[in-house]
Parts: C-alpha cells; structure tokens; sequence
C-alpha cells in the first residue's frame, strides 16, 4: 500500500471537504482538484439522473494504476481518485481527483492526466434517464 | 467429440462478465462457459458472437481477463475471469 | 456586477465548501478547483508562517479582469477568486480558484490561467518568516 | 523657483502608498506629496529616488496610478493616487 494514494469506490456521496483533509500536506504548496458533476443536459436532451455500475475489482487496479503513473511521471506528492455508483442525481458527483504537490503545475497536469484517464481506462459504465428513456452512455449500438 | 474430448471438455470452466450495454444485450451479468481448451482471446470472441448474437449489434467491446485487460492473443485458462467491457463512461 | 464572478480579498479563512457550493451548477459537468496552501518550507528553509498584505482596491480590480478574461477566452461558465489577507500558518489556505464548465478542459485551462495571472498581475505581497528573520518574498535587494 | 511657481506647486497633490519591501525602505505606508506639475511616471520615479534614496536598493517596482498599472508615459495629475508596486507575490 502507498500512503500517498487514496483510492476510493463507493455507493456513499463523495464528500469534497474529506478528500481535502486528506490531500492537504505541509509539504505542499499546490493542490488541484476535479470534480465531476452530473450535468442537466447532454447533446441538448434533459437528463434527469445518471446511474453508475462498476466491475469493482478492476476498477479499484486501474484507479490504482493511475495513480501511480502520475506519481511517478510527475513531480506530485499525493493522489486521490473517488469515484460513486449507483444513482445520482443532476449536481451530484460522480468523481473527485486531488492532487498535492509542491508546486502547481505538476498537481494541475496530473489531476488532467488522471481524469482523462480515467474515463478511458476504468470500466465504469454512466446510464443516461431522459424522459423518453434510457441509454448506456458511449455505446449506441 | 469423442469420450477423452468430452471428458477434457467438462474439466476447464470459466467465468463470464458482462457490462454495460453488454450486459443487457445477452440478459446475463455473469455466466459460466465451459471450454474444452486453453483457448485466446480472440477465439472466445467468436464464441461469444456464435453464442449471442444480439452481440453482433455492440461488437467493439475490450476483453479482460482477471481483471487486467487482455489482447487477441491472451490466453484463456481453467478458472479464469473473463470480463466483456463495452466502451467506458466514468468520470 | 457579472453573477458569474465570485472574488474575495478576506481576513477571514478561506473555506472550500463554500466555494464548491458557490462554483457548481447544473448545467457544468467539470469543475477545476486550485487550492494554495502555506508550505512549511521554501529553498530548503523551514517557514514558520507568512503574512499576505494588499493594495486591497487595485487587488480587487485585478482579480475581477482576470476573472472576465478567463470567462472571455475559455469555455466556462462560472469563475471563483478567494485570497486571504493577513497572518496564515503551514497548511493554511492563501488562495482558493474555482473554475465551473460544461467540459473538463476549458475548466482546467482557465483555473491553470487565473492563478498564474493572478501570481503576476495581483497587487499582494507576502512576508516569509524564518527562525532567523524575515523576507518579503521576490525582494530581495 | 519663482512665486508664482511656488503657488502654482502647493496646489498640486497627490497620494504616494507605498507596499511590500518599498514600504519597509521608505519607512511610511503613505505620503502625500505636493508636485509643481503634471509629471510623467518616470519623472515621478526619479523624484521618489532622489527623495528615498533607499529605494535604489530595490528599483525594479511598478507603479500604480488610480489602482491602474501605469507605464513610462502614464501623467499624474492632481489628487491622483500613486501605488508603488514592487514584484506581487500571491498566491
């Protein structure tokens, strides 16, 4: 286990102020942070919740993975990657990245390299609730 | 098939995983496969579409085997966790 | 006054929660969020705290154009500027930005924007204090 | 300096604030200083560094006029308010 990496999925709210506890460090001068929210609208259609499912195990190793390329690739300190499933409602959040470095733009890069990641590497699946249905996001057939 | 095949055949059994879209098209989150060899990737591809066709509507989808993402070549043995993993969407 | 601005030159501690609460909405699915923090170091010395004082009025202004810039140049929804004024210990908080956008990268790119503009344009000054003395920081005669 | 000119120079104020390492040189946060005329920034500079000659130990400040960074060429005039700026370090 790294100290420096906090890896969390969980069917409980993300909670901002937690995930800032924990990357906040004496040594550090910088901390970026993402956060992803679940939006009104998506290709101007209502959207009235999303619903995340995981294959946890996995996504727990490729979460992990990341956060140990950006520590090592950049000058960063800590890392944290929280990611909800289940449903969530329009404002709720789905994802929470931190980092904390001792100077800015290392904790900026990594925090953009780890959610792009992200959303390319860690089998998470996002459903889509419109008023007319549903829909698998990234995967119309 | 004869006797010995048949016999092999009912020796190696894997675990399937469906997500996502995947998971609707084929009506099952998990299955268990029996295979009468070590077989790749790819082979299994195929088996899958042979097996369900509605697949056929959402084919580009990436394989995992125990929980590591696999190529064409990766080899599928006894026990092993195979997972379907249509395009992700978290974040 | 742009409802789209948030900027705040205080005594008072800087509080993320507000700021998040401030910054999101339902139409923004990224939110960027820097948070400055006091380090216990710098150049290899030990810093006991530091003392950030303002030409508050012209700081104020300054905060404000790099804010309408970001909301001119990025793709952004909702911009947020909160510095402290006065004593800060190690860990605490002398700048917090948050940046609120339909898409992750133009909050990204904004938020990265407004700090180092802010670090170049924002008329605050800080005073580093050692065991052994004191130091305004970029002035040394 | 004739008496007219003398007049003329009492009537013409500005406010000089002084911040960051210049204040410490300078040993005041505000002057008020009585000018003869319109003056350019960097005749105002010269006058602060025959009047301070301390600040010569830190001469790269900018200057402010009515919290607006100013240029070479930037005039103060009457009542305005002069900010000496040397390098900001928020953040």
């Amino acid at each position: 286990m790294n100290q420096n990496i906090n890896i969390k999925l969980t069917d409980q709210k993300l909670n901002l102020q937690d995930c800032y506890a924990w990357i906040q460090d004496p040594t550090c001068g910088g901390i970026s942070i993402f956060v992803g929210t679940v939006r009104n609208t998506t290709q101007q259609k209502k959207v009235n919740k999303l619903d995340f499912s995981a294959y946890s195990p996995m996504a727990y190793k490729e979460m992990q993975t990341i956060a140990e390329r950006a520590l090592k690739q950049f000058a960063i300190k800590k890392i944290l990657i929280h990611h909800a499933e289940g449903l969530l409602n329009i404002g709720e959040i789905p994802v929470i990245i931190a980092v904390a470095s001792a100077h800015r733009n290392a904790a900026f890069e990594a925090c953009q390299f780890a959610i792009d990641t992200l959303k390319e590497t860690v089998p998470i699946w996002k459903k889509e609730y419109f008023d007319d249905g549903e829909v698998w996001v990234n995967s119309h057939p | 098939m004869t006797n010995e095949e048949q016999i092999k055949y009912s020796h190696m059994k894997i675990k399937l995983l469906f997500f996502g879209i995947t998971q609707d098209l084929v009506g099952n989150h998990t299955v268990d496969l029996n295979i009468d060899n070590t077989i790749s990737v790819a082979e299994l591809k195929s088996e899958l579409f042979e097996r369900y066709p509605n697949l056929n509507k959402f084919p580009n989808f990436a394989m995992a085997v125990n929980e590591h993402y696999a190529n064409e070549d990766t080899l599928v043995n006894d026990k092993d966790i195979v997972a379907v993993i249509p395009p992700v969407s978290g974040g």
